[in-house]
C-alpha cells in the first residue's frame, strides 16, 4: 500500500492507523496472527482483513473497540510521539501552499527530521514528481528510510544521509531540479549556497526556511540575499482549535425570582430552621472548597504545576427554564448539578480554546529564486 | 494530461498576474504584439516580456520597451540585497526628530499638479527619481527627519512613483491574494492563503482523488484542487443553480474542454435523488448509428457522452465512492453536511469553510454526536507578516482581517452496539 | 475641569468632546459666542452650556446632531489624528495592569509624544500620586504643556523639555522616587542608566521600554540586565476589535426546492421563453461585473489601492422563511435583495474583524528594579 | 484612607504570594515566629525575609535560614544578567545532535529513588547542583547534545532542583495569574491580566469615581477597583444571592471594616426595586435614644448606621448616579444591561465581560440598536510572552489559551426626534 494512495479495503501487510482515542492514534502494520493491545482490550489482526478502511471493531466481549484509519501525513503526524520535532499541519499545510507543491514539483527538503513533513510533501507532487530529503543524524535517517519505504514512498522520494551544510545536495548524477525548497536545519545559511547547484535553472524556485529564533531568521535573510534569493518575507503562523462547547442561559429574571422567594419565606417566619440550615451548607461548602484547595496544593507536587487537561466535563447549578421553575429549586441556588448541554436547559453555542496552547513553532522565511532568462538576445527571441 | 498547467516561462496568451512596486495586482493576458497599459506607470509591448521566467521583475523604459530587473525592489530601501545600488542620495538628515512638526501635507511645497506635468514629460525610471528628488526638494522639513524617518519617506515615495511591474504566473496563491486584497475579500468569503492550505490539507486533496466539492467563491476551490491534481482524479462539483458558476475560470489558461475532463457538475437535486435523476435515454443500436449522416451523428455521440458522464457521476454519488469532500458554501452546513457523509468511502477526511466561526460551531456541535465522524474539529490559522529591514525588524503593522476557520473530521462506519460511552475519554 | 474628575453639567470653560460618528470625535473648549460647525450643521456653544454630558443636540432645522461627551484618556486618544504617534487603549491598559499603576503611584514617562498614555497615567495615579514626563521635540512639549493644562493635569504631573537619553530625570530638587516607568523613545538602553538617581530605593520598581523592532528590544534587554533590574520580559499584545454581523440562514431544503421548481417548469414546457429571458439576464450581469471590475480597476489609480472601509452594507439574496416560501420568488434565485438583519429572514449572530487589523504596535519590554534591602544587619531587624 | 494597601516592605501578618524557580505560585500569610514550609524546595522562618523589600528572592539554607538574592534566577542559564556566574559546569558537547538518540527517559541511569534519597540528605542550594550533577552524569548521552540543548537540559533541571523562591506582594496582577495559572482559569471566568486591564481602562476605574459592579470571581474584580481607588469611591455591589460571594479576600490584607467602607452590596432584587427595599425603620427622637443604656445604643446606632447605608446606596440607584459600570457575571448580559443603563450619568463608560464572545454578540446586536449607548465594541486582547536569551529570541512555544473577551460602551441622553439615518455612518 501507498499512504499517498487512497485504497478501500484492509489486507495483510497494510498500514493502518488505530484510533483509539482522541489523543491517541496507533499505527501499526497488519500481519496474520498478530494481535493489538490496548488498555480497552485486544483486538487480532485476522479480524481487521478484509474489512473496509474506517471500520469500528469491537473486542470479543463487545465492551472496547477502536476504529481502523487510512493513513494520511496528516493522521500520520498527530500519531508521532510528541517529544520529537514535528512540522505541524498549520505550518505545512502553508508552506506547501505559499511554495505551490503541487502534482510534479521537484522538492528539496533538510532535515528530514520525523519525516512528518516528508509524507505531506510526498502526497502533493504524487507520482509525477520527486522528493530530495536528507538527514545528517544517523539512527534518524536510518528511521525514516525505513518508514518511507514501508508507506510506499520510495517511488517518490530519495533519503540521503548526509549534512547538507558541509556536503551539499548534488546525489550522484541525478539532475535535481528543483522547484521547491524547504529547509529546517539549525543554521540554513550554511546549506543556502549550497543549493544554487540543485536548483532548476529555467523557471521560478521558492524556498522556505524553518527557525524558531529571531537571530537565525536574520541570518537567513542575509544569506538569502547575498545568494541571489529575492522577496525575502518572514512570516509566522498562529494557529488555533477552537472546541464548541455549551453554556448556560442564566437570566436575570430567574435570579430575582429566586430573591424573591427567599424574600417571601423570610416573612413567612419559617426563615430561622432553614437559616441554620444554611449556615451548616455553607460551612461545608467552605470546608469542601478548602480540601479542593488543599487537594490541588497536593497536586502541585511543591512547585511543579501538572497541566489539567481541558477535556473535563463542567458542572452547572441547576437554572430550570421557564416551565420547570415550579419544581422545587431550592431558594439559595443549591440545586443539583446539571451537566453540561443537558436538555431542559437553554444554551450558548460557544467556542473556547484548550487550556494550553500552542505560541510558537517556528518563523518561516520565504523567498524566490528566478533565473534571469535571455530570450532577446540580439534582439530576437531565441 | 492536458488539464496540467504549471507556468514556467512567460508564453504568449497567457493569464497573469502583474505586481506592482506598490504592491498591487492587476491580471492581464498576453496577447502577441500587444501593448499593456499601467497607467502612470506606463505601457509596455507584451512582445517585450515573452520568453522569462515567471517572477521576472522590469522597468519599464521609453517606447513600451522594457528592462529585466533582478527584483522589483532592486535598488530600493527596503531591501537589503542592494543597499550598495541605492541612488546617493545626499540629504542633510538630523540625529531625531526634535525639529519636526507634525503638519502633515503642509510640509510639502511641490503640488499634485506639478507632479502630474513631470510624469507625462518624461518617460523611464529616470522620471520617478526626478520627481523624488523634487519631491524631497519641496519638503518644507526633510532635513529635520532623521535619517530612519528619510529612509522611509524615500521607499514610501519611490513605491508610488517607480516604474516598474513583476509578472507573476497565475498560481491558486497568486490569484487569491490578487482577489483578497486588490478586489473584495467577500468575492470569496473571507478566504485566506493559509486557510486555503488548511483547507487543502485537511480533506488530503492529492493527485488521484476523487472529490466531493462545494464551491461558492466563484471557483478559486475548484481552481487550487485542479492545480493541485494536475490532471489526475476528478472533481465533483455541486451546484446550487441550473450550473456551477465558475466566473473566476474566465481569466485563467483553463480552456472549457479542460475543465469538463476533470469536473462534473452535478445540481442539488441531482444529488439528493440520484436514481430519479438518470436519463431515460437508451442507446440506439449500433448499425442505425453507422448509417447516420456525419452531422448527426456527431450529435449523437456528443449527447452519449454526457449521458454517460452524468450517469458516471451519479453512479459514484450512489456508490458512496468520494475520497473528501470540500465544503465551501454559505448554504448552513448543519443543513447538509450530516447528509453528504454517506456518501464518502471509509476513513476519507472533509474540510468544511466557513468565513464564520460561529456558523461552523452549530455543525460541531451535531458531529461531536455523529458516530459517523471522528476528530471534528475547529482550527484557525492567521499568518503575521514581517518586515526584515537589517536593525528594524518587525512584524507589519497592519494586515487584512478575517481569513476563516475550517471544520475537518474522518468518515467511519460504526458498528451496531458499540458502547458510546469511552469513545471520546 | 479636569479630565481625570467626571463632572455632570457643562460649563464655559470645559473640555468637550464632540462625538460626530464612529470615526469622528472633535474635542472643543465651550465659549460663550462660540459656534461649532461640522458636516452635519453648526451648533452655538451657548446651546450646550447647561446641559448634562452625554446629551445629544440638534441643529436648528433638527437635521444633524451630536453627541457632547466628557473626555476621558480613552476617548482623547481616539480624537488624536492618527498620524500622531499613540500608544492605544490595548497597550496602555495592561502596561497600567502590570506595572501596577494605581491611586497614590509615582510614574515617570519618556516621551510624552502626543500625551495619551500621559491621561492614561494621570487617571490612574489621581490627585495623590505624581507623574513626571519628559519630551525632547520643544514643538511637542509645548503642545503636551497646554493641553495638560487645559485638561486639568497640573496638580499631577510635571512635564519637562529634555533629552533624557543625554540628560537624565532629575528635575530640580524634587525627590521623584518612581516607582513605575514608561519608555516610549527610539533608544531606551540610552536611558536606562539615569533612572538610578529617580526610581524609589525603599521598594520595588516596574519598568517598561515600548519599542517596534526586535533589535530595539535586544539592545533594551542588555542594558536593562546590566543596570541591575531583573525579570525581564518582552511582550506583546495582539488587540482585536470585533463586529457583531448578521448572516443569512440558509437552507439546503430552499435551495432542493428551487431546482424542482425550475425542473417542473421545464417539464411545462414554458421553459424556453424563461431561457432567453434568463440568457439575456446573464449576459447582463456579465456586463455588470465586468463594468464593475473595470470601475474597480479605475479606482485604483493606476496601480494605488484605496482601501474600502468595511462598514458598507451586505446584500442578501432574498431567502425567505418558511412563511414565505409561496411568494412567488424567482426560480432563477435572482430575487430582490435583503438587507443585512431584515425581519422575515433567518440570521446567524457572526463576529468579524474590521478589513484592515492592527497587527503590531510595538515590543513592551518589563522589568523590575527590587533595592536590596539589610534589614537584619548585625542579625537584628533594623 | 484605612482601606490603603501598597506593599511596600514585607511586614507580619501580610498575606503574600511566593513564586518558586518552576514559576508555580503559593499564597502564604507572615506569621511571627512562623515557617514555611516549600515542600521539597525546603523550610524557612517568616522572621528571616521580614523587612526586604517586596519583590525580593532568598536561597533557602540550612536550618531555616535563607539567602537575600539579587534575583530568583541568578546564576541560571536562561539568565543572561549573570553569565558570568554560570557554575562552572564542564562538559563535553557536541558541535550538532547527530548521535543522539530520541529514547527519552531511556537516557537516563539515575533513579527517581536515588535523587529523592539525595534530596534528604543535604539541604541549601548545594544539594541541587549536587543532584544536577548526578543527572548530567547518569545522563547516558549528555554529551552528546549540542551546547544548545545542553544549556536547555541545565536550565529545566536547576528550575526543578534549585531552592529558591520570591516574596511578591497580593496586587491584582499576581494574584490573578496565581489563580488563573496554578488553580483554576474558570474560577475567574478565565479572565486574563490584559483582559482586566481593558475592563479597568474602558470603564475609566479611576480613584473618586462611583461604580456599579457585577462580580462572579470571587471578588478579584473588587480587588482590582480597591487597588486602583486605594479608597477614594465607592464600589456599588451587586450580588445575587443574599449576601456577594467574595471568597477571595479571605486570603488578603483587607478587613471586614476596611471592605464594608468601600463596597455596598445590594441585592438584584433591591436594584431593581430600590422603592419598595427601603427600611420602613423610623429613627427615634434624641432623647429616646440618650436614654438608653450603653449596650442597647450602641446596637441601635449600629442599626442606623446600616440604614442609613443601604439607603444611601438605593439613593443611588434612584438618582441615576454612577459612574460606571464593570459587568463580570455569567448572567445572560442581554437580559440585564438594558435595564441597567439608565442608571449610569451620561457620558460614562461601561465594560462587560464574558469568557465567551457568542455571549458578547448578542448584546452588541442589541446596543447597535439602542439610543442611549454610543460605540459599543467587542474588544479581544492576548499577550504574548518571549525568551529573550541573546541569540534565541522567540516567543513562548506555549500559552494558557481563553482569556475573554469586553464590550464597552458609553452612556448618552438621546432626543427625542433625532433622526437616526446618519447616526452610525
Amino acid at each position: 500500500m501507498s499512504i499517498i494512495q487512497y485504497k478501500d479495503i484492509i489486507e495483510e501487510g497494510d498500514l493502518v492507523l488505530i484510533y483509539i482515542n482522541r489523543s491517541q492514534l496507533k499505527p501499526i502494520t497488519i500481519r496474520k496472527g498478530d494481535v493489538l493491545n490496548t488498555r480497552f482490550g485486544s483486538f487480532p489482526h485476522d479480524s481487521m482483513i478484509g474489512l473496509s478502511y474506517g471500520s469500528q471493531i469491537l473486542t470479543s466481549k463487545g465492551r472496547g473497540f477502536v476504529y481502523l484509519l487510512h493513513p494520511t501525513p496528516e493522521l500520520w503526524t498527530l500519531s508521532l510521539p510528541h517529544r520529537t520535532q514535528i512540522v505541524y499541519t498549520p505550518d505545512s499545510s502553508y508552506i506547501l501552499q505559499k511554495l505551490d507543491v503541487v502534482a510534479g514539483s521537484r522538492v528539496i527538503e533538510a532535515g528530514t527530521g520525523s519525516g512528518s513533513f516528508t509524507h505531506a510533501f510526498a502526497r502533493n507532487i504524487g507520482e509525477t514528481g520527486k522528493l530530495f530529503t536528507y538527514e545528517f543524524h544517523e539512527a534518524r535517517y536510518i528511521q525514516a528510510k525505513k518508514e518511507f519505504s514501508e508507506h510506499g514512498l520510495d517511488k517518490v522520494l530519495t533519503c540521503t544521509h548526509r549534512d547538507v551544510c558541509k556536503d551539499g545536495f548534488v546525489v550522484g548524477k541525478e539532475q535535481i531540479n528543483g522547484d521547491a525548497v524547504f529547509l529546517d536545519l539549525p543554521a540554513p545559511w550554511e546549506a543556502i549556497p549550497h543549493l544554487e547547484k540543485v536548483i532548476a535553472k529555467d523557471r521560478r524556485v521558492g524556498i522556505c526556511c524553518f527557525s524558531p529564533c529571531v537571530e537565525q531568521v536574520m541570518k537567513t535573510v542575509e544569506a538569502l540575499n547575498e545568494n541571489g534569493w529575492t522577496k525575502v518575507e518572514m512570516t509566522e503562523v498562529s494557529a488555533l482549535t477552537w472546541e464548541s462547547r455549551k453554556e448556560m442561559v442564566r437570566e436575570v429574571g430567574d435570579a430575582i425570582k429566586r430573591l424573591k422567594d427567599v424574600k417571601r419565606r423570610q416573612r413567612e417566619g419559617i426563615e430561622q430552621l432553614k437559616k441554620l440550615k444554611k449556615k451548616e451548607e455553607e460551612e461545608r461548602e467552605e470546608e469542601e472548597e478548602e480540601e479542593e484547595e488543599e487537594e490541588e496544593e497536593k497536586k502541585k507536587k511543591d512547585g511543579e504545576i501538572e497541566v489539567e487537561h481541558a477535556s473535563k466535563k463542567r458542572k452547572y447549578e441547576k437554572q430550570p427554564k421557564e416551565k420547570d421553575r415550579d419544581r422545587g429549586y431550592n431558594p439559595f441556588g443549591k440545586g443539583r448539578r446539571v451537566a453540561e448541554g443537558e436538555e431542559d436547559f437553554e444554551w450558548f453555542d460557544v467556542s473556547k480554546n484548550e487550556r494550553e496552547i500552542k505560541t510558537h513553532t517556528s518563523y518561516l522565511t520565504f523567498a524566490v529564486f528566478v533565473p534571469q532568462l535571455t530570450p532577446r538576445e540580439n534582439g530576437e527571441i531565441k | 494530461m492536458s488539464s496540467v498547467h504549471r507556468q514556467e516561462v512567460i508564453g504568449y496568451d497567457d493569464w497573469a498576474i502583474l505586481t506592482l512596486p506598490s504592491s498591487a495586482t492587476k491580471i492581464i493576458q498576453m496577447r502577441r504584439g500587444g501593448t499593456i497599459s499601467l497607467g502612470k506607470f506606463g505601457v509596455f509591448k507584451v512582445d517585450n516580456i515573452v520568453g522569462y521566467a515567471y517572477g521576472q521583475s522590469f522597468e519599464v523604459l521609453e517606447d513600451k520597451e522594457v528592462q529585466p530587473m533582478k527584483s522589483i525592489s532592486y535598488g530600493m530601501e527596503d531591501n537589503s540585497e542592494s543597499r550598495e545600488a541605492t541612488p546617493g542620495l545626499d540629504f542633510q538628515s538630523s540625529e531625531d526628530n526634535r525639529d519636526l512638526l507634525d503638519r502633515g501635507s503642509e510640509n510639502q511645497k511641490i503640488t499634485a499638479e506639478e507632479i502630474e506635468k513631470m510624469k507625462k514629460e518624461g518617460s523611464g525610471n529616470e522620471v520617478a527619481n526626478k520627481i523624488i528628488e523634487k519631491i524631497i526638494q519641496g519638503h518644507g522639513s526633510f532635513d529635520k527627519k532623521t535619517i530612519y524617518s528619510q529612509e522611509k519617506y524615500l521607499t514610501r515615495k519611490q513605491k508610488k512613483f517607480t516604474r516598474r511591474f513583476t509578472v507573476n504566473s497565475l498560481t491558486t496563491s497568486n490569484l487569491l491574494n490578487h482577489i483578497r486584497k486588490d478586489r473584495d475579500p467577500e468575492r470569496i468569503l473571507g478566504l485566506s492563503e493559509e486557510t486555503l492550505g488548511l483547507i487543502m490539507s485537511h480533506a488530503n486533496v492529492m493527485p488521484g482523488g476523487n472529490y466531493l466539492v462545494m464551491d461558492e467563491t466563484g471557483g478559486l476551490i475548484v481552481y487550487s484542487m485542479l492545480e493541485r491534481m494536475q490532471g489526475n482524479g476528478s472533481i465533483t462539483l455541486l451546484h446550487e443553480n441550473d450550473q456551477p458558476k465558475l466566473a473566476l475560470f474566465r481569466h485563467t489558461n483553463y480552456t472549457e474542454e479542460e475543465l469538463s475532463e476533470m469536473v462534473k457538475p452535478i445540481s442539488l437535486l441531482e444529488f439528493i435523488d440520484p436514481k430519479g435523476s438518470r436519463s431515460s435515454f437508451v442507446p440506439l443500436p449500433e448499425e442505425v448509428v453507422d448509417g447516420m449522416s456525419e452531422m448527426r451523428k456527431t450529435r449523437y455521440l456528443r449527447r452519449v457522452k454526457r449521458v454517460r458522464q452524468v450517469n458516471a457521476t451519479l453512479d459514484m454519488v450512489e456508490g458512496n465512492s468520494f475520497d473528501g469532500l470540500v465544503y465551501v458554501s454559505t448554504i448552513n452546513p448543519v443543513t447538509f453536511v450530516p447528509d453528504i457523509i454517506d456518501r464518502l468511502k471509509g476513513s476519507r477526511s472533509f474540510s468544511i469553510y466557513s468565513q464564520y466561526k460561529e456558523v461552523l460551531l452549530g455543525l460541531n456541535h451535531i458531529l461531536l454526536r455523529d458516530k459517523r465522524v471522528l476528530l471534528p474539529n475547529i482550527y484557525e490559522s492567521r499568518v503575521r507578516k514581517f518586515q526584515t529591514i537589517p536593525g528594524k525588524v518587525h512584524p507589519l503593522m497592519t494586515s487584512i482581517g478575517g481569513g476563516g476557520y475550517v471544520m475537518s473530521g474522518i468518515k467511519v462506519f460504526p458498528k451496531e452496539g458499540a458502547v458510546a460511552s469511552g469513545r471520546r475519554s
